[in-house]
């Protein structure tokens, strides 16, 4: 299987405040690979780095080590102009719908920006601009809104269309559901699927929750303390966990079913006892 | 997409359609309707001075030295050397105006544009440019000015263009700390990843959105340039000739005590225009942030207590039914709470909503946002906004009515019989208190500080703190989140309350540590005996603790019952839809990633 | 801590050395003809000369500038071109004045605008319209005017206090504070304005955030939520106002030294600069920015105290 | 206060003046109720103290610190001083002092011939008083009691010179050191209370028991605070900070008849227009005495005398109306008239005018609007410049101004008046014709009783040459606490004879 990415022995530390004081690696060491059309859910406690290893894919946090391929092509250490093309392939959905949209721009501008950057004449970002609202089931006339008059949800498929404008081979989904209601998770998750079945396109999907893993990845990372501890496919990883970490944390996570999870407070109470 | 979410839109932005742009707001405000007004009529005043006076500014005519106001020819009088008032308040206005342009037009420009590379372009570039303004900060201006009047003639345009440097270093600092604020939006990283140049980033993101606090400064700024330039003019500096109102202020000083109008007419006239140019700013600033409103409340709905009155809950009608069973202890009938809006119209937002809850039960309150289920909560603690108008048939707790109670009465009752944890834990202690200290504090009513003291270690120490002294002495940043919210339980059992209302107490938490806090809850809950009102939208959470369930949707409740009744046979259509998008544990993506054909369409490029 | 203070006051004294090369170079290129100046009546070539030679006028300007350096190191900033009065008894004269002026009119600024701010803060409403007004009010009126007022009523009128000069706290601490209570009333006047509305706003940002609910859900009296919690952490962004506050207000003693007719620094600093006097320019130009330096120093120290995030270890 | 005071400048040590000065105080003793401490003001502080380098404005300071060799009373006379007496030889080439013994400096060295020749000597080889006191060409001494002034030319402002500024006598030990310039050691009627001043800001006197004149100075304590604004010694004077100031007429009534005493000063001073340049090196047009004598009909004198500065009198002549050598037929010679002024400037070639630069100061400033609207009436563009008042006279000798406006102070004689306004300040160019030349030589040199007229003389050659425009003399009301008793001096600003404490009643 050719890789659409891959991520080898990625290293990452935050400069330090002073002259030589040095702050703990986020990322120690990472690997991993995405093929063409496969989501790969990263699953992790907050500090793990999960979010910081999906900065360093989008040139948004700058890697102390290690090597990042895309398309065969070494993207590790790129300045914001050499990256500027790859923009074009490379795209992303943030977490929190409120801050992600410039609170100012229409939609219509939000959508055509990335269009237009690629020199893209503005008729026809036009036409993509409405192409993109309806591949994401907005009505054509959000185009000339603000973000600020959506919901949460809306303004959710409104980052996913400006993701999809350029038709990129990669999306790097940083928590897209997480901020949303329940009822609107689903229905943004079943978009994201659709999306991928009829575009071929490939998800990083970043997480910690991990019924959203299991709904919309192939395969799953879990990331703990900066290191991967376990890879698989999905029914794998969920099912039979390997590592310690991926148990505790399938156990921690409650259970929409009151006698279910009477269960599983139990079991884990055991196995915190056990270990004590 | 479905057809609610549509229709939401339409709702949503129907009010938005005559969406008015921030200057037709300002024009709305009275305040700034006739600020602006004063200013052109101020600023046209002395743009056609010569069509408004009879003199020449600078004419001196002996025969009227010192002449009194209404003297014909000289409405305001003539100075110590027979020169027309009025007409050197006309061309002062100029001088004015042309100061403040020059010295808010170069600050504006010097800062914006370093503030700009500052804030975005990295710590190096952001170093020696701030280090540049501290400098031009700590460089006596007056110096330099009079240093430099062989070169600049005393003019002062060029005085003023020097000042504007000087004045610089605020706006730089301004959009500096914006910028650093705006850079790290996710709208601007969107933007990077979307292949924007970093010119149009600035340009179109950054400048964008921090334009309105630069417009407001530079009604300072002008504020500012003007009462420099009048105060050298009344030192002397420059050119004593031209007209201002410095000049005319230090012409008029010296003879205070004979005329003193003629010190009140150019104090007038610069103090209007000084005063228009500040209303104006006050007001676009009031516009711009009635502007963001929006955004701001929708993110903040819940979080918007500001203020330290408590709201009493009033009561619907006079003899409502006392329903309240001695066996409950909370029982809520009938209660709402409206906002009113700008136009005067109330917005419910909790509709008739009623609801019980027995001694030692976990009632889970559900619901989506916007369902109300918070404001629910906090009108029963009392924490609502004054703005907020409850009203309820029954609001008892443990016997007690707290429909009508003022807010010290509600004060006693939250530092007893109930008490509330918070969604996120970081915010909700005080960034400038020890943990100790903040704990302490709500204990300090009933027992001394030494008692406090030690009952708050015990207390640490039971919600599983390992080292319970260590973080009584603690601030707040010093601890994780998860240690932070088991603080703020001990916080809140602190009292040994009847009822607890936690809100979404584990949202903000990691899976592994929003385990052990629902642990912790229920142990707490089993040993104190509370009822308690858990608010919160994860049915898995509902599933581990709670007994009963409360469904809420758009401020109205849709269906009450036992918790497995709700997640076994939800009775209302909402709540099975609810239930429905419950991502099942069960269901595994199976189907293969298509990476075949991706392979094939790689290998064909 | 010690360090750290040590490493600040550190970059201060470069920004000493930088702000007064500037000073010291301008001013030459500005060519102010000083011997012509201090020499009158009709100076021949040849006094001009010698008086240039005994200034040190005739040396090359970096030596200049050098010579002026070893002699601060060694504790003497040199003597006024036209009082021959050394520029270091200058200075300790004349910074008492304007230091006693300005720290005084801080005082008030800060007292006052707390109360206004807090009050505004609380009592929103018809109330915080009123205060509004009262702080737009005292921004704009005229300092001249409000001196004049001042001077009339309480020096002339009912004679208690000067209208003119100052008295050294070490002389009389009644007449210090009867000599400087004016000019430092007629100083506070537009600080308070920005200060109140300052910490009203910040204060009011304070109120809305989430610590504020669950302190009063604890019970927690208003008073002390208003007073100890929100008003301590709203003083952070205060406090960098103060500082500029300190600047301004500094920078603004001229006036009011003049109108007052006080010995002060600002006059001084003016006077040597109209004369191109510059050992005097430079000996002012050196403490004013130390003395930004030392405020700067003590309100981030007070700010750290304020908060203990960025409190230094 | 307004400006109304003149300002004296015939020493060239020239300054904005609140004092006027005089003799004939009350030689009684003060009595026990006197008032202790005697509170005045000086618009500008004096750059040193050192003898000979004296500038800066009033002299008060100085002739109060340093004894002089003769003394100016009130009435402008020249009295013992340092010099019990004097006399002249027969050809007014030779002066012979007399000094009188037992005095002392205050480093307690006496006072005697040696030390009178060592500050003369020193004085007129400083630049400030160089020029006024060139017609001297040596001193000796040739015992202790003895001093000796040989001139090259008769000086009949010699005596007058010597009691002022130029006559200052300091301790020979410390005349030039550099602790003069701010320790003064001199032996007059007191000495400067380094514990209580701030250099450029308040000056303290105390008083010199060992002063042969002790008894002319009643005060104890003299308080001198440098004040420039003119409000702010109005509002000091209110409150009784200063003993005394000068006001505007329309401001005496705002004195209480019960706390102050309120009078009219001689005429202090001359303002003009001094045509500075009348050699044209940077002005052309001034060479041409047709141009100065337009520009002195451009001028309103009488309106701007009475409308401008209430209290003054318009004035063509150079010396005050209380001398000899006045003469009220020469106040006619240029009226007020634009049309003959334009005419003039045409027939000098100068029909289109020209533009000046002047100096504006504090002293001009009521001035600077009036005079360049009048002088561009006919056709004479002025421009000013902002200029310090401590600056201006170093910018008028560097040569920097064609004309400027400024007063000049009576010194009480003639002679002083017109050596005055021809040399120093008032001729930083040195222009001179023969026949002035010949006027002035024999001016000085005449007999007492013909002095008037010779000095009459050159007053009438001065207005007919145009060699200034003189505008007005200045009179104008002054005010005092009652306490003290201020006689008004002829030559103001020159010493604290005029000050006395009042009866009490």
């Amino acid at each position: 299987m050719t890789a659409l990415l891959t991520i080898d022995d990625l290293r990452l530390r935050y400069p330090g405040r002073g002259f030589r004081s040095a702050s703990p690696e986020v990322l120690r060491g990472i690997s991993l690979e995405i093929a063409p059309g496969e989501t790969l859910g990263l699953v992790g406690e907050s500090g793990s780095g999960k979010t910081t290893l999906g900065r360093a894919v989008l040139g948004l946090a700058n890697p102390t080590g290690g090597s990042i391929t895309f398309q065969g092509e070494d993207i590790t250490r790129l300045s914001q102009k050499q990256r500027r093309p790859l923009a074009k392939r490379l795209q992303v959905i943030f977490q929190d719908p409120y801050t992600s949209l410039n609170p100012v721009l229409q939609i219509s501008e939000i959508l055509s920006e990335p269009i237009v950057a690629q020199g893209v004449s503005a008729a026809d970002s036009r036409k993509t601009v409405s192409r993109l609202l309806d591949q994401v089931g907005l009505p054509s006339n959000a185009a000339q809104r603000y973000p600020r008059e959506f919901s949460g949800g809306q303004r959710q498929r409104v980052a996913i269309a400006r993701a999809l404008a350029l038709e990129p081979r990669l999306i790097v989904c940083d928590e897209p559901v997480s901020a949303l209601d329940l009822s609107t998770q689903a229905r943004v998750l079943d978009l994201l699927v659709d999306i991928q079945r009829n575009t071929g396109v490939s998800y990083l999907f970043i997480t910690h929750d991990l019924s959203v893993v299991r709904h919309i990845s192939h395969r799953v990372a879990v990331m703990y303390k900066g290191e991967l501890v376990e890879t698989g496919p999905v029914a794998e990883v969920t099912t039979t966990p390997q590592h310690e970490y991926t148990r505790s944390l399938l156990l921690s996570a409650p259970t929409a079913d009151p006698d279910l999870q009477r269960e599983r407070r139990a079991l884990r109470r055991r196995l915190r006892e056990a270990a004590a | 997409m479905t057809t609610t979410e549509i229709d939401n839109i339409a709702a949503v932005s129907a009010p938005e359609k005559k969406r008015s742009g921030v200057i037709r707001r300002l024009l709305k405000k009275p305040l700034g309707l006739i600020s602006l007004i004063v200013l052109i009529v101020i600023v046209l005043l002395g743009v056609f001075a010569q069509f408004f006076s009879a003199h020449d500014a600078t004419f001196t005519s002996l025969q009227v030295v010192n002449a009194p106001p209404g003297t014909p020819g000289y409405i305001l009088g003539a100075d110590q050397n027979g020169r027309d008032i009025w007409a050197r308040i006309l061309v002062s206005i100029n001088v004015s105006v042309i100061s403040g342009l020059i010295g808010a037009g170069v600050a504006t420009l010097v800062g914006t544009l370093f503030g700009l590379l500052a804030g975005y372009v990295g710590k190096k570039t952001d170093a020696i440019t701030s280090w540049t303004f501290n400098l031009l900060m700590t460089f006596p201006a007056l110096v330099l000015v009079l240093v430099l009047s062989p070169v600049t003639g005393g003019a002062y345009q060029a005085t003023m263009f020097i000042f504007g440097l000087f004045l610089a270093p605020s706006t730089y600092r301004l959009v500096r700390n914006l910028v650093v604020g705006v850079k790290n939006e996710l709208y601007v990283d969107a933007a990077r990843v979307s292949g924007l140049s970093n010119r149009r980033i600035l340009s179109r993101h950054v400048l964008y959105v921090v334009r309105g606090p630069i417009i407001i400064s530079v009604s300072f700024l002008a504020t500012a340039a003007i009462g420099i330039q009048s105060g050298l003019a009344f030192l002397g500096v420059g050119s004593t000739l031209t007209p201002s109102f410095g000049s005319m202020t230090s012409d008029a000083f010296i003879n205070v005590y004979s005329y003193p109008l003629q010190l009140v007419w150019p104090s007038v006239v610069q103090a209007l225009l000084t005063s228009a140019l500040i209303l104006l700013g006050n007001a676009y600033r009031d516009a711009l942030t009635d502007a963001e409103r929006p955004t701001r409340a929708e993110r903040r709905a819940a979080a918007s207590a500001a203020a330290t009155r408590t709201r009493m809950v009033r009561a619907r009608t006079a003899g409502a039914p006392d329903v309240s069973s001695a066996r409950s202890l909370l029982t809520v009938r009938n209660l709402s709470v409206g906002y009113a809006q700008t136009d005067g119209v109330l917005k419910s937002v909790v509709d008739g909503v009623s609801l019980d809850v027995a001694p030692g039960e976990i009632v889970g309150l559900v619901g989506e946002s916007g369902s109300g289920k918070t404001q629910t909560a906090f009108s029963i603690l009392g924490l609502l906004p004054p703005e907020a108008q409850v009203e309820a048939d029954v609001l008892t707790i443990a016997g007690d009515s707290l429909v009508a109670k003022d807010s010290r009465e509600l004060r006693k009752m939250r530092g007893s019989v109930i008490a509330y944890i918070p969604q996120e834990p970081m915010s909700n202690l005080d960034p400038s208190f020890t943990i100790g200290s903040q704990l302490v504090e709500g204990l300090m009513a009933g027992m001394s500080r030494k008692e406090a003291k030690a009952t708050i270690l015990q207390l640490l120490a039971r919600v599983g703190i390992a080292d319970p002294e260590r973080t009584f002495a603690s601030y707040p940043h010093q601890i994780s989140g998860g240690m932070a919210q088991r603080v703020l339980i001990a916080g809140a059992v602190a009292s040994r309350p009847k009822l607890l209302i936690a809100d979404e107490p584990t949202t903000a938490l990691d899976v592994t540590i929003q385990a052990e806090i629902l642990d912790l809850l229920r142990d707490l809950q089993g040993e104190l005996g509370m009822g308690v009102l858990l608010v919160t939208h994860n049915f898995g959470v509902v599933a581990d603790l709670c007994d009963r369930v409360v469904v809420m949707r758009n401020g109205q409740v849709v269906e009450t019952g036992k918790v497995r009744a709700i997640f076994h046979e939800p009775a209302h259509e909402y709540t099975q839809q609810l239930i429905a998008s419950i991502l099942d544990e069960n269901t595994v993506r199976t189907d293969p990633a298509p990476h075949s054909d991706m392979r094939e369409l790689e290998e064909t490029k | 801590m010690i360090v750290y203070i040590l490493r600040r006051l550190g970059a201060g004294l470069v920004l000493v050395f930088i702000v007064t090369a500037i000073t010291f170079f301008l001013t030459h290129a500005a060519n102010i003809p000083v011997a012509n100046n201090i020499l009158g009546a009709g100076a021949t070539q040849d006094q001009v000369a010698a008086l240039n030679a005994k200034l040190g006028l005739d040396q090359p300007i970096i030596e200049q500038y050098i010579n002026w350096l070893v002699g601060v190191l060694h504790g003497d900033l040199g003597i006024s071109y036209f009082t021959s009065e050394p520029v270091a008894s200058g200075i300790a004269a004349r910074l008492p004045v304007t230091l006693s002026v300005v720290v005084v009119s801080l005082i008030f600024t800060l007292v006052l605008s707390v109360i206004l701010g807090v009050a505004a803060a609380s009592k929103r409403g018809p109330l915080d319209v009123v205060l509004q007004g009262i702080a737009t009010l005292s921004f704009i009126f005229p300092a001249i005017l409000l001196g004049i007022i001042l001077v009339y009523v309480f020096a002339i009128t009912l004679q208690i206090v000067p209208a003119v000069g100052y008295t050294s706290l070490a002389e009389s601490p009644s007449g210090w504070f009867a000599s400087i209570i004016l000019p430092a009333i007629v100083l506070s006047i537009a600080g308070i304005a920005s200060l109140a509305a300052q910490i009203r706003g910040s204060l009011i940002d304070e109120l809305g955030r989430d610590y504020v609910r669950t302190l009063r859900s604890r019970g927690i009296s208003d008073m002390s939520i208003l007073l100890k919690h929100a008003l301590r952490n709203a003083s952070g962004p205060a406090f960098t106002t103060f500082s500029l506050l300190f600047i301004s207000l500094f920078g603004s003693a001229l006036f009011i030294e003049k109108i007052f007719a006080l010995p002060g620094f600002g006059t001084y600093a003016y006077q040597a600069t109209i004369q191109g006097d510059l050992p005097v320019m430079l000996g002012v130009t050196l403490f004013s920015v130390l003395l930004v330096v030392i405020v700067n120093l003590i309100v981030d120290l007070v700010s750290g105290w304020l908060n203990p995030k960025v409190r230094v270890s | 206060m307004k400006y109304t005071h003149g300002l004296r400048a015939a020493a060239a040590a020239a300054g904005a003046v609140l004092l006027l000065a005089g003799c004939s105080a009350p030689s009684s003793s003060p009595s026990s109720a006197a008032p202790q401490t005697l509170n005045l003001s000086i618009q500008a502080p004096p750059t040193n103290f050192t003898v000979g380098d004296w500038s800066g404005g009033d002299s008060t300071l100085f002739t109060s610190v340093y004894d002089s060799i003769l003394k100016t009373n009130v009435k402008g006379e020249a009295t013992p001083g340092i010099a019990e007496s004097w006399s002249y030889s027969p050809d007014k080439l030779v002066l012979t002092l007399k000094i009188r013994t037992g005095q002392k400096f205050s480093d307690g060295e006496p006072v005697d011939a040696a030390a009178v020749v060592a500050s003369l000597k020193q004085t007129m080889k400083e630049p400030s008083y160089s020029a006024q006191l060139a017609t001297i060409s040596d001193v000796t001494a040739p015992d202790a009691t003895t001093a000796v002034i040989t001139l090259k030319t008769p000086d009949a402002s010699l005596l007058s010179k010597l009691g002022g500024v130029q006559g200052g006598v300091g301790a020979p030990k410390v005349l030039t050191a550099k602790s003069s310039s701010l320790d003064p050691v001199g032996s007059g009627p007191y000495t400067l209370d380094k514990s209580a001043t701030t250099a450029g800001s308040v000056y303290t006197l105390k008083r010199n028991p060992g002063n042969w004149d002790a008894s002319s100075y009643p005060f104890e304590t003299v308080k001198i605070r440098v004040i420039q604004d003119p409000t702010a010694s109005q509002n000091a004077l209110k409150t009784g900070q200063l003993d005394f100031g000068g006001v505007n007429p329309d401001q005496v009534s705002q004195f209480p008849k019960s706390q102050f005493t309120t009078g009219t000063s001689l005429p202090q001073a001359v303002g003009a227009i001094w045509l500075a340049d009348r050699d044209g090196k940077i002005v052309p047009a001034l060479k041409d005495v047709r141009v100065r004598q337009a520009i002195n009909m451009a001028v309103d004198r009488s309106s701007i005398a009475t409308k401008l500065v209430a209290g003054a009198h318009g004035t063509e002549q150079l010396v005050s109306p209380t001398g000899a050598a006045y003469s009220a037929d020469l106040d006619k010679t240029y009226p007020f008239d634009v049309d003959g002024a334009k005419k003039l400037m045409a027939e000098a070639g100068y029909a289109d005018g020209f533009s000046v630069k002047m100096p504006s100061t504090v002293v001009s400033q009521a001035y600077d609007a009036t005079i360049a609207q009048e002088l561009g009436a006919i056709g004479i563009k002025v421009t000013y410049d902002t200029v310090p008042f401590q600056d201006f006279f170093a910018k008028v000798y560097g040569g920097t101004y064609g004309l400027y406006f400024m007063y000049n102070g009576f010194s009480g004689d003639d002679a002083s008046d017109l050596n005055g306004s021809t040399s120093g300040a008032f001729n930083p160019y040195g222009t001179t014709t023969p026949e002035l030349t010949e006027l002035l030589a024999k001016a000085n040199a005449a007999p007492a009783d013909k002095q008037g007229a010779a000095f009459g003389a050159v007053n009438k050659y001065l207005v007919d040459q145009a060699w200034a425009a003189p505008i007005l003399s200045s009179t104008g009301p002054w005010v005092t606490t009652s306490r003290i008793k201020y006689t008004p001096p002829v030559t103001p600003s020159l010493n604290l004879l005029p000050f006395g404490v009042a009866a009490s009643n």
